[in-house]
């Protein structure tokens, strides 16, 4: 099977589902790039990291639209465009401009279907990348999907690697119901198998990633990599973790995360937003509630502090959660000091 | 080229079924067996029926929250309508949109909006839409966007013209001047008091008329949608209307001149001028026009007492419509 | 002591920290109204509200600025002026309306201190009316205090009644981080009693509203009047409740709800806001985490279910969670049943 | 009235600076040392350094991701600076902000944003604060939004320039047209093309400048300065410019003709421009200004070694400057 990296695998997504429905449009800023260019160039970008090369060259410039800095009008026409029947993708490049199309997302997008009694259909895909690590700074390095999981109407997607992020991006442009995609920089160049022919990976079936009996941790992104890391050490000692990569946030697969807390009765979730009203704290309440039962530890959330995303490398790195600081709570949650 | 008789009898018809649906809805709300916050479009039918005249259930309209006007221009259900301001079941949304959030996809209306300038880049939206079905050479549809003189301050608006520019995509936006934003007037709140001004600075055709005048407002549109649909790309009008009543039901409109309403009235009444006009030319009889008259005011009166007996949403209800599948 | 509405212990805190500190003013649209009229009528609106009342005559248009249509302008505007010097206390009528400005509280207003290292201070007030209750549909009634709660460099204020209003809306416009103040539309016209002189209510000091042994409800806004009306229907059972009204949620006095758990062993939450990712939530995480070794049940939470609001008022009634389900909820996590 | 020498030697010395700031820094970010996105302002200097010769420390401005120049010519430190850039402690912004969240209030900088669109809302805030405190009579300080082509599509720009008329306030636009946002033409993506007009039609009054010609630039910021200090309310400033690196360091600039660049280094170069121009009016001598540039240059080398040099910030620095009381 080819390898892919994560990048590759969304790329691939797009020009599969966009030949096999003419529906498919993309909009965004850079999406090409080029227009207005003094070189001529048709396809001067493809998108600021690359994700969505080689559409304009392919299905032109009808299908694969560059837009100006207008987030609230690109989110808004992809709506409405999804409205009229079409099944637009729309491309924010960075998650934190959520904020100025806020609105759109979160009144509109989300809302149509109930305030029109069920009759309205908007199936739009809402990409955006993520996450911090690259030294971009407090306004180009959040992970905002806690926000937008928060928000009935709208189906949340966090993906963790390539194979994953190609199943469902395939399922959220032809998903009937407005999808949000968020792809984790880092992860981007990240490679691993992922087939070629189009398939789909269903909303709310979280990815048993490892099996264990000592502790669930659950993870999104790309701290499921570093999950696996901090697994891999502890490996050694013989303790051993479920670990659970929801893969949408909403819907969320409460009964994987469930089962598995009622063989281990530990959970950890690791998590990269910030720790108030997070999906952190989120499945630590699912947990307080119906998990209570099999509960045999405090709930432990590992996080960034209560802090925006700092710039200097010194200080991001201090902030991100990493394999040592899981590794620290998976023991802490076993009683076992560091 | 003139309309058709029977267009300019449905014309009239729109406007008189608009106009007594407000002026029922006053009544009604008085007696507070209706909830929420409801916006009255009395005063503005000829912008509404002028703008939809021409358009078929393939072209597209986005409302806003005083919306009632632009859904009946539009072809939809008086009956549905009214039951879903009464938050009925049997509502055009299940009643659980209401006054401000009334739809109906087969009549091309997506959605009257509570968000003040939330619904132009929807338009610009289902103007791609159009733009991408358009045939080579066939004539396209269109998409249009109402909003208020309020509405046109926010950044959202802005975003939406120049895009459909940049696109060229067959979107209108219609300006309903109306003089207020809520409490405010637009002479204070636009900066320039020039809309149309600022919509041709984005690179668009844009011409002001008279709101009120039926004939007028209808002459702006097909312009702009002949334009629109060659693939000539966006369009605006602003309508210079007046509203006949407050910014929503129990407004005390302090900041309106005691006699303005009444002035308006006088002068400004789209349906008065429009007979006028209809009878100078001799293209319509009194008669005819006294008949929808009796015809709308029954069919109003129906929906009323349809929607008074019409059974409320089951609890089972709450939980539905928030996604496809989940 | 005068018995004073919620509406106007808010307009009487605006009027005496306007008197006393000249950097203090107001904006938004319509919170003097009459702007361009034709009457003439110098304050035609005081805010749709009513809330703002009485200013415009007294602080002139200079203080007192009717703003356009313009969301993202006000939070701006407000922000800017605070970074040169005044104490702005911007109003936006609607809660729901943070989605068109949200870059500005979020990105900008929120992170401006942490970004520039320290060296700024943004002192802003951004009032909101929120919630559910006057058949105002999906778009005008939501309750999202939970999006704000989750952003660092925010401080989140959710009064329950006229007194608290007043001493944290004063605390609000003193303090010298931004603020977000939500104001219930339903509480506006409840009376209680409120000192005439200005005076302060500190941020991250929970009210303990009743005390009881039993369990301890943790309620916010309108949600504080319903659980005291649940808790009168069950003392005369027998049982009693601490209620806590944190009254912030950000920072939240996580102090007092665990030391009430301690004692109670049982905790229900009472929120407006659907659950996912909530303020309900994030304290059933608190529950979980810190406060595992007081449980003795599990955690319930009250909250709307994931869905917009909806209109019709038999829906509505049957979304914002009411004294009967409060009553229910405390009944199941004491194991008694309804 | 022409500038006084000192001011003119001044002034060049802030151009220069900024040149070989931004030349440094190309060479500094391709050895991996800097982390993030850097966007330089090379080519731009004359429109930062025309716009902010007048200005005061009671003067505000805000700033974009392209921020280094509009930093520089409102005299903050480049030693700061520069720390800032490499993420050291002793950076104007203790290291937690780099080069997209550059403030110095004692500057009367407000901070530069990494949000297109973000900065001119918080200029008309500054601007009514001005507004504010102007004595009766007396001359006010103003506030400057600085901003690309390309944030001029954003709908909190059009927010800003509309408010901004409605209050009168203080508040000067300056547009800075360097033909692109990253990768999209200016003449695609606004949609008039003409952003001078679209200020205009706001109501305010709007140049189009040479962006290259420090005179031109400082004349007409003169013109909007004078206006707005003396309480004649906002105006805007389109300066046509052209930026001489990628719109970030490693923009591969495929959208841009291979020769774009060079001819705008042999064309556009505003210290050439302005050496030029001294030099046929014999205000400066060429001496004076060699000497200033290697003064320039050694104050950078200088600030690189000693950013190189500078400590990291310490972990404990993570969870401080959050609140000011929490
Ligand atoms: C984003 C947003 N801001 C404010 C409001 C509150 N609001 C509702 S209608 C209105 C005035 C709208 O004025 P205009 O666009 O002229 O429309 P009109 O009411 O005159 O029809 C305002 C401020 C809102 N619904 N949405
Ligand atoms: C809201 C928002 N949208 C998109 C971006 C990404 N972005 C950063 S700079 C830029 C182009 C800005 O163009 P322009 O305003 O012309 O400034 P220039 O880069 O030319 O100086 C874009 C799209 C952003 N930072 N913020
Ligand atoms: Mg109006
Ligand atoms: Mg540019």
């Amino acid at each position: 099977m080819p390898q892919l990296s994560m990048r590759d695998a969304i790329n691939q997504a797009l020009h599969q589902e966009m030949e096999r429905d003419p529906r498919v449009i993309v909009l965004g800023e850079d999406v090409s790039g080029g227009a207005g260019g003094s070189s001529g160039e048709r396809e001067a970008s493809g998108g600021i990291f690359g994700v969505t090369k080689g559409l304009l060259p392919r299905f032109g410039a009808e299908r694969v639209i560059d837009t100006p800095i207008s987030e609230s009008a690109i989110v808004g026409a992809a709506a409405g465009a999804a409205l009229a029947g079409l099944r637009p993708v729309a491309e924010l490049m960075f998650a934190d401009f959520v904020g100025v199309c806020m609105d759109q997302i979160y009144n509109q997008v989300a809302k149509f279907r109930y305030m029109f009694g069920g009759k309205s259909r908007c199936p739009v895909v809402i990409r955006m990348a993520m996450g911090a690590g690259m030294g971009m700074g407090a306004q180009h390095s959040q992970s905002i999907y806690a926000l937008l999981t928060a928000v009935p109407g709208l189906k949340i997607v966090v993906p963790s690697n390539a194979r994953d992020a190609k199943g469902l991006l395939i399922q959220a442009i032809r998903d009937d119901d407005p999808v949000v995609f968020f792809e984790h920089k880092a992860l981007y160049p990240r490679k691993c198998e992922v087939p070629e022919a189009p398939y789909t990976v269903r909303f709310g079936e979280a990815s048993l990633v490892r099996e264990g009996r000592d502790v669930t941790v659950v993870a999104f992104a790309r701290m499921v990599p570093f999950a696996e890391k901090a697994l891999d050490a502890l490996a050694k000692e013989g303790i051993s973790c479920d670990l659970i990569d929801p893969r949408t946030t909403s819907p969320l697969d409460e009964d994987t995360i469930l089962e598995s807390l009622e063989g281990t009765g530990r959970l950890v979730i690791v998590d990269e937003s910030p720790p108030r009203c997070s999906v952190a704290a989120d499945i630590a309440a699912l947990a307080a509630g119906r998990g209570y039962g099999s509960l045999k530890a405090p709930v432990i959330q590992v996080t960034p502090p209560h802090t925006p995303v700092p710039f200097s490398p010194a200080l991001e790195r201090a902030y991100v959660p990493g394999p040592q600081r899981i590794e620290a709570a998976i023991r802490q949650v076993l009683g076992r000091g560091a | 080229m003139p309309l058709e008789k029977s267009r300019l009898l449905a014309a009239y018809r729109r406007m008189k079924t608009i106009r007594e649906f407000e002026e029922r809805l006053h009544v009604e709300i008085a007696t507070g067996e209706i909830p929420g916050f409801t916006h009255l479009y009395a005063g503005q039918e000829a912008v509404a029926v002028g703008v939809c005249t021409d358009l078929t259930d393939q072209d597209y309209i986005v409302s806003t929250h005083r919306g009632h006007g632009h859904c009946i221009a539009k072809g939809c259900d008086i009956d549905g309508m009214m039951k879903e301001i009464y938050g009925r079941r049997a509502g055009l949304c299940k009643g659980k949109g209401g006054s401000m959030h009334i739809a109906d996809f087969d009549k091309g209306m997506l959605g009257a909006n509570a968000i003040v300038g939330g619904g132009p880049p929807l338009a610009v939206g289902a103007a791609i839409a159009c733009k991408l079905r358009r045939g080579a050479g066939a004539q396209g549809h269109v998409s249009v966007a109402f909003g208020g003189d309020g509405s046109c301050n926010q950044g959202t608006v802005f975003e939406a013209m120049n895009l459909a520019v940049v696109l060229a995509a067959p979107a209108i936006f219609v300006f309903e001047n109306n003089g207020y934003s809520e409490h405010t007037g637009a002479s204070y709140a636009v900066g320039s008091n020039d809309i149309t001004a600022r919509a041709a600075a984005f690179g668009m055709s844009a011409e002001r008329v008279d709101g009120s005048d039926f004939f007028a407002v209808h002459a702006a549109m097909r312009r702009a949608l002949e334009r629109a649909r060659a693939g000539g790309g966006p369009g605006a009008i602003e309508a210079m209307t007046t509203r006949f009543y407050g910014h929503f039901e129990g407004d005390p409109q302090r900041y309106r001149a005691k006699d303005e309403v009444a002035r308006h009235r006088a002068t400004m009444d789209c349906l008065v001028r429009f007979r006028a006009s209809v009878a100078q030319d001799g293209s319509l009889s009194g008669e005819e026009l006294d008949a929808i008259d009796r015809e709308v005011l029954e069919e109003i009166d129906a929906a009323v007492t349809a929607a008074r007996a019409a059974p409320l949403p089951p609890e089972s209800d709450l939980t539905t419509d928030v996604y496809i599948s989940y």
